[in-house]
């Protein structure tokens, strides 16, 4: 087990690393001139104002110093400050981190909930109508895009029926884009759900279970879930990144205080010091995760834990 | 009994006959796919009496694990069903039974074991823990008697230091002690009928010799029944006392071991020995496989005219493409279906 | 851009694709094997009807000018916010153009969305993944490590960067989504070659001093095609999603292009006064989706029929 | 370890944000967060208009736009306009309850001006060499040349007066703020909300307003949300008092007796297009003025914005001085799509040869609805229009990059600017102009005596020899006023709301 963590701990900070290589250099493919684009909103900013900005932001050194003066100060926490509002950048990141990550994580919740049972369900009644509502259903969830269904649920439980209060950042006001964000992943999440409860179904020691004459449910129960939850497992840490990625959508289209519509609005502005962040902190965000689910998945498969 | 005697004497009676504790009448199991519906076994009957040794021979795809677990309850519907015929066990048509009475037979007086000792345990849960669980079901002990009683079923299947290995998982064991755990979780509530489907197929020619000691002794100190699921000729004749030779869900051949491997009477059955190296001797050479039976098995969708085996049969006639053959019964001994039994020479003069 | 996983499924099932005998090489044997692959994805009810809707949205692209009543951008078809009616079939937006038209239109930025994001992920994925598995050494290691981080994030992340640098157009989205699902590609590419490389067709290739140039491009790639063509259908309906997602947020294509994803972002303004502004395109963003979905889900069943049921 | 706790608090506070209406609350809905509390720092109108409730200038605006005094109760301009002394009302407190003197004033202006990170509007104070304190009341700004807009400025919120007790505050900006205000700065949900409190201490010297003291409200809360059909919701159940309403809904809005529209009156904002015009095809003055008779302003105001924005003739907004639609209108073009084309078919364009050119502007308030109209009535000229709507700064670099690229198709942008005052023009216009643009050495020559000039009968004289440049020469094509930020819906429970001139929305008199 000490290997199969070292090795994923080596790549997540492969990960991270590459991340601020790429982060770093990001401002340099940028098509015009960055710094023009940055200070666009001073009056009269003069050549040599411009000039000396890049000497600040250091620009004008050598791509392998600014590398490493980049990192110097993203080990000290320093991310910059924003072009907007002269702002710094990991405080705005970080005040708003919470709030992605809970949407995400209720989102997943849902998702879970909804994927698990209706995935687990249309295995173990393989072949039958309901597998095919379901994964029909499914598959109907999957093409559907989070932005048109998130409007949809918008317009009809806030706006036109007001069952929802609509100002604010409340618990009630978390409900549709978690729902937004559940059910479409909920697609995803059962139909995994079904491919691999069918491999397991399928495996010999579900038949040996059902020789040992043991009842169903105990058969599903034990034996089923605990061997298909394992493969599960890494599908929803996996799909924990997606929501992360999804929650960037969903959050503009219900003005969801997170940094997914920070980076959006960072885009726009070309506030490449935050979208830097924006970028190194997501990146950070997922290998943690990703390391996460790591460990519980060595925790539930006794193959990887007694390694 | 020796052998010369059965084939002197082929149609006489055994003198004490015991009693049928399995009886399978008429057995048709189905099958629906893409391509239709498939009768994997197809009016199949024999009789498992106590105490016996009964061998189901055939090569894959000929219906012997489907029957067994046709026995067990344990089709898959869908996709399969059993379409007819009756499972006689303890007064009681097993086919008939719902599923909480099967629950109640299931590992307690039927107990199963499989060909892959590997897959067929649960990667994922404690050996303890998938020893005790039919324990506790069957028998109503706690968790700690349950234990108890799981480490002397270890150690009757000679499992060294079987507290400490409780605990282990199937992946720290090696394939012929997880057969010899599969068998102490399916001897752990002294059944009276034990199948045992292929249960040294995937396991090295010395542990599979141990393994079948291993069987052999149970027999003789539980008394249970052994359905014996094979396509090994070899293990048929170091453990059977009878045979029932299955092609294409059909049985084509029953009779005793003996007898069987003395004057085989159906084609088939001539070609499973004759694909034997040394009679007597299985296992001890590995990949010299002699004399195989071209072709394969029909799928069970498309199954020839006349007998199914017609066209991988040295002796196919006309008759044999357009008329199916009838099994022969002669009366619990020693038969077969075949148009052309009479025309097979005994093996014995090859061999002995 | 979710549809991630269902693509590490097809991945899983198109390493062992081949296993039927010792795979030959080339090019004709290629063109066999689809034909076969072809009618056992046919055979699917949900391929088939995949199949018709994408046959449908192709049409209708190509004859977008024949099919749609008006241009796309003609202001005053229609009074503004028309309800839908025998004229306008799904109403009139505010400049009181056609939103029917407009739909129909859509379909051709549609098509080439899905032609021009999969087709730049498909090649750079695929050649990266063939050199990557055919060279192994330090060339694998570090272009399969590279992928694994650009992997590691989701699709929208990579999809945004790309958007920042480049500017927010309909082309710029397009190149940005092609981008971010390349290392699926490059994955699925790099497994089948490691399968492919290890047959006894390459060996005997090789031993004949074909040289590499050769032995990748008649004998690795036709062989790793087949799974791509799942990966590639599958990626299809994603690349639109997230196509549709970075116009929706306008960071695609801007007005007054009849792209959905833009005309949903545009219409909801009017969402009280004119829900079918935003509805239709919604409605042909997820049938055009589902498609793609359907069909690339079929191609795979066909592939591995181990996921038949 | 200092930032989790942070936000831990922040998450705490957003989970507690989503509370019902609290009577004494105000509540005011926006498309947008701030950028910044601390006014060196941001120039949007989302936050200019925070700023206003919590600082002062020296001096205000009344309803017809004239500086009047506020903080400075009096000021006297000496020396040729040279030199500008201000006296301070007395008794005047900061939020932190140190008194406001001219030790603030001094600080906030070195501050502004000074050479480390100064103010992003710098340039507008003027060329000031030095800021003198007189006495603890009296100030004295020294300019090097005189500046006719200087006294206007100093009513602007980008001279917002700080309390130089917020040179202790290490956040100040981002998490503090002290002036001297109606509303005390109480947090900033960043992306969420800012909540400020009633200033109990405030006296009111010179807001248009008819509240001598501090707000009847406990609180004003502006509150960040993106989605328009959401703020209508939230108006409508009364959760939100104040609402930045959706254009599509201005009518339903106005017809609703729970709602009063509030239309920003004399907000200054001017809506024009200018052309990158230092390359083919618009550096020919041909080409601009075929774009302005090309286009039917009248009808694309009346289908995008209907009644709630008007027509604009001069390059100065309606309300700032000098503006008179009667003398534009003798300068600029009127809607006439032949000559249009006669003028294009003079530069070899038609049916054939299409121009082909880029039109932008900024997102928001419909914008990009207005550019779909241009280019659709461009289209009929053979003048081919591809919009690109961008962030506000994105698209003010991109018209200054325009202006030095010496290839490419042509550009133009819907660009808007606010300003009390014509020196707008200096800023836009005299060489080398906001964007390096449009520049004739004759309206240079015209902008600096406009500086310079301080009597007003001679100042219009010069202003409106400006308009007639820009005007023939389509250098800019004034359209419609306001432009953006005009428009608040307020519910009827909360009586009492004000618009004062250049958009300035005062709270202190409702009463909620």
């Amino acid at each position: 087990m000490a290997s199969f963590l070292a090795q994923r701990l080596f790549a997540a900070l492969l990960t991270i690393l590459v991340t601020t290589v790429a982060v770093s250099m990001l401002i340099h493919l940028v098509p015009g001139d960055p710094v023009q684009i940055m200070y666009a909103q001073s009056q009269g900013t003069t050549p040599e104002q411009l000039e000396e900005v890049r000497a600040r932001l250091g620009l004008d050194q050598p791509l392998m110093v600014q590398y490493i003066q980049y990192m110097g100060r993203v080990l000290q926490g320093d991310l910059g400050r924003t072009i907007r509002g002269d702002q710094p950048v990991l405080e705005l990141l970080l005040a708003r981190l919470p709030n992605t990550l809970i949407l995400a994580t209720s989102a997943l919740v849902i998702a879970c909930a909804i994927g698990l049972v209706c995935g687990f369900v249309a295995a173990y009644r393989r072949g039958t109508w309901l597998d095919t509502l379901l994964m029909t259903s499914a598959i109907l969830g999957v093409s559907m895009p989070h932005f048109w269904l998130g409007l949809i649920l918008l317009f009809y439980f806030a706006v036109h029926l007001q069952w929802l209060p609509v100002a604010g950042s409340g618990a009630a006001n978390l409900v549709l884009p978690a729902v937004t964000l559940g059910v479409t992943n909920a697609a995803i999440i059962a139909r995994l759900t079904r491919s691999s409860m069918i491999d397991v179904f399928d495996q010999e020691f579900i038949r040996t279970a059902y020789a040992k004459g043991l009842p169903r449910a105990l058969v599903l129960y034990r034996h089923a879930l605990r061997a298909g939850l394992v493969p599960i497992v890494t599908m929803i840490g996996l799909q924990f990144t997606y929501m992360m990625g999804g929650a960037i959508v969903v959050e503009n289209v219900f003005g969801w205080n997170g940094v997914g519509r920070m980076a959006i609005q960072a885009i726009f502005q070309r506030d490449y010091p935050l979208i830097q962040g924006f970028i190194l902190m997501f990146a950070v965000v997922v290998v943690l995760v990703s390391v996460l689910m790591d460990l519980l998945y060595a925790w539930l498969d006794p193959r990887i834990r007694n390694r | 009994m020796s052998a010369t005697k059965s084939i002197e004497a082929p149609n006489d009676e055994p003198a004490t006959r015991p009693a049928p504790v399995l009886e399978v009448r008429d057995l048709c199991t189905e099958f629906r796919t893409k391509a239709g519906v498939g009768r994997a076994v197809d009016g199949v009957s024999f009789t498992l009496h106590e105490g016996e040794i009964l061998a189901i021979v055939g090569e894959s795809g000929s219906g012997k694990s489907v029957t067994s677990l046709s026995i067990m309850g344990l089709i898959p519907d869908p996709p399969g069903r059993i379409a007819g015929g009756s499972v006689t066990y303890g007064g009681r048509d097993l086919t008939r039974l719902d599923e909480k009475a099967l629950q109640k037979l299931r590992g307690n007086e039927i107990a199963m074991i499989f060909q892959e000792p590997m897959t067929s345990l649960n990667p994922v849960l404690s050996i303890g823990r998938q020893m005790t669980e039919g324990i506790r079901q069957h028998t109503g002990m706690s968790e700690a008697e349950a234990r108890k009683h799981a480490v002397e079923m270890m150690r009757r299947v000679s499992i060294p230091a079987p507290e400490k290995r409780l605990g282990e998982y199937p992946h720290q064991f090696s394939g012929g002690m997880l057969q010899r755990i599969m068998i102490a979780i399916a001897m752990s509530c002294s059944p009276r009928v034990l199948i045992a489907d292929e249960p040294t197929t995937a396991l090295d020619v010395t542990i599979q010799a141990q393994i079948l000691e291993l069987m052999r002794d149970l027999r003789a100190t539980t008394g249970a029944s052994i359905m014996l699921i094979t396509h090994d000729m070899g293990v048929v004749a170091e453990m059977a006392d009878r045979v029932v030779v299955m092609y294409a869900g059909r049985k084509v051949e029953e009779g005793r071991v003996e007898d069987i491997f003395a004057r085989p009477r159906h084609p088939y059955t001539r070609g499973l020995l004759a694909a034997l190296p040394v009679l007597g001797t299985a296992g001890e050479v590995g990949g010299t496989q002699l004399n195989e039976i071209p072709g394969v098995v029909p799928a069970l969708t498309d199954l020839p005219n006349g007998c199914r085996f017609s066209d991988r049969c040295a002796l196919s006639t006309d008759k044999c493409l357009a008329e199916d053959p009838p099994f022969a019964d002669r009366v619990g001994a020693h038969s077969a279906a075949c148009w052309h039994s009479d025309r097979l020479a005994p093996t014995m003069e090859a061999t002995s | 851009m979710q549809n991630r996983l269902e693509k590490a499924i097809a991945l899983a099932g198109a390493a062992h694709t081949p296993a039927a005998g010792v795979a030959p090489s080339g090019w004709a044997v290629l063109l066999r094997r689809m034909g076969r692959f072809w009618r056992s994805a046919m055979s699917n009810r949900g391929a088939r009807v995949g199949m018709v809707l994408v046959t449908v949205l192709v049409l209708v692209a190509f004859f977008a000018p024949w099919i749609a009543p008006y241009p796309p951008d003609e202001m005053g078809a229609g009074m503004s916010l028309l309800t839908p009616e025998m004229a306008y079939p799904f109403g009139t937006d505010e400049f009181g153009r056609d939103i029917f038209s407009r739909v129909i239109w859509g379909a051709r930025l549609t098509i080439q969305v899905g032609v021009i994001a999969v087709g730049i992920s498909l090649t750079v994925g695929t050649l990266t993944g063939l050199v990557a598995g055919y060279a192994g050494g330090w060339t694998e290691r570090i272009l399969m490590r590279l992928v694994d981080v650009v992997f590691s994030f989701t699709e929208t992340l990579i999809a945004l960067a790309a958007v920042a640098v480049l500017g927010p157009s309909l082309s710029n989205a397009m190149i940005a989504v092609g981008i971010a699902a390349i290392p699926f590609y490059a994955r699925v590419a790099y497994s089948v070659t490691l399968v492919e490389r290890n047959r006894a067709y390459f060996d005997a290739a090789y031993v004949q001093g074909a040289g590499h140039l050769r032995l990748i491009f008649l004998h690795l790639l036709p062989n790793i095609i087949p799974p791509l063509i799942v990966v590639a259908t599958l990626g299809v309906s994603s690349a639109v999603l997230a196509a549709a997602g970075l116009s929706f947020l306008g960071l695609g294509a801007q007005p007054p292009s009849p792209e959905w994803g833009a005309m949903l972002s545009a219409g909801r303004d009017y969402f009280n006064q004119a829900p079918w502004i935003m509805i239709y395109p919604g409605v042909a963003i997820m049938i055009t989706v589902l498609a793609f979905n359907l069909l690339g889900d079929g191609i795979r069943e066909a592939l591995d029929p181990r996921q038949t049921v | 370890m200092k930032y989790w706790g942070k936000t831990a608090l922040a998450a705490a506070l957003a989970i507690a944000a989503g509370g019902p209406a609290i009577a004494g609350d105000i509540i005011w809905a926006r498309d947008g967060d701030i950028d910044s509390l601390d006014p060196h720092r941001a120039t949007s109108t989302l936050s200019r208009q925070v700023w206003y409730q919590i600082y002062d200038s020296l001096l205000e605006f009344d309803d017809s736009g004239a500086p009047v005094p506020n903080l400075a109760k009096s000021w006297e301009i000496a020396q040729d306009g040279t030199l500008v002394t201000f006296v301070l009302n007395e008794g005047i407190t900061c939020h932190d309850g140190t008194p406001f003197n001219a030790d603030d004033v001094i600080w906030t202006a070195e501050r502004a001006l000074g050479e480390d990170n100064p103010s992003l509007t710098k340039s507008s104070w003027g060329d000031i060499g030095e800021v003198e304190k007189i006495d603890d009341l009296t100030v004295a700004f020294h300019l090097a040349t005189p500046f006719g807009a200087f006294v206007p400025f100093m009513a602007d919120q980008f001279t917002s007066m700080l309390c130089d007790s917020n040179a202790a505050a290490d956040d100040f900006g981002t998490g503090s703020a002290i002036g001297t205000g109606p509303w005390k700065f109480a947090s900033w949900t960043k992306g969420a909300e800012v909540v400020l409190e009633k200033n109990p201490d405030y006296v009111n010297y010179g807001r248009p307003i008819d509240n001598p003291g501090p707000p009847l409200a406990d609180r004003l809360i502006m509150r960040t949300m993106p989605e328009a059909q959401t703020r209508m919701a939230g108006l409508r159940t009364g959760e939100l008092q104040v609402i930045v309403p959706p254009i599509q809904e201005v009518k339903s809005l106005q017809d609703d007796p729970g709602v009063e529209v509030y239309v920003a009156q004399g907000t200054g904002q001017n809506m024009f297009l200018q052309f990158a015009v230092n390359r083919p095809p618009f550096d020919d003055k041909r080409a601009r003025q075929a774009v302005s008779h090309a286009i039917d302003k009248d009808l694309a105001i009346k289908v995008v914005y209907g009644d709630i924005v008007e027509r604009q003739y001069c390059p100065i907004s309606k309300g700032v001085f000098g503006n008179d639609p009667e003398f534009c209108k003798q300068y600029d073009q009127d809607y006439d799509p032949e000559k249009a084309k006669a003028l294009l078919a003079e530069l070899g364009y038609g049916p054939d040869k299409p121009m082909e050119v880029t039109l932008a502007t900024w997102t928001g308030d419909s914008r990009e609805r207005m550019l779909q109209m241009l280019q659709n009535q461009l289209k009929k000229v053979n003048i081919v229009a591809n919009i690109e709507v961008m962030d506000i700064g994105t698209l003010n670099a991109r018209d200054t990059q325009e202006n030095n690229k010496a290839e490419g198709p042509g550009y133009m942008d819907l660009m808007g600017w606010t300003w009390f005052d014509p020196d707008l023009l200096y800023l836009l216009w005299h060489s080398p102009g906001a964007y390096q643009g449009f520049q004739t050495p004759e309206l240079d020559k015209i902008l600096e005596d406009m500086r310079t000039t301080v009597d007003p009968d001679a100042r219009k004289e010069i202003v409106h020899a400006a308009f007639k440049i820009l005007l023939e020469e389509a250098g800019q094509v004034p359209i419609y006023t306001p432009g953006w930020s005009w428009l608040y819906a307020v519910s009827a429970d909360a009586p009492g709301f004000k618009i004062g001139p250049f958009n300035r929305a005062l709270f202190n008199a409702i009463d909620h």
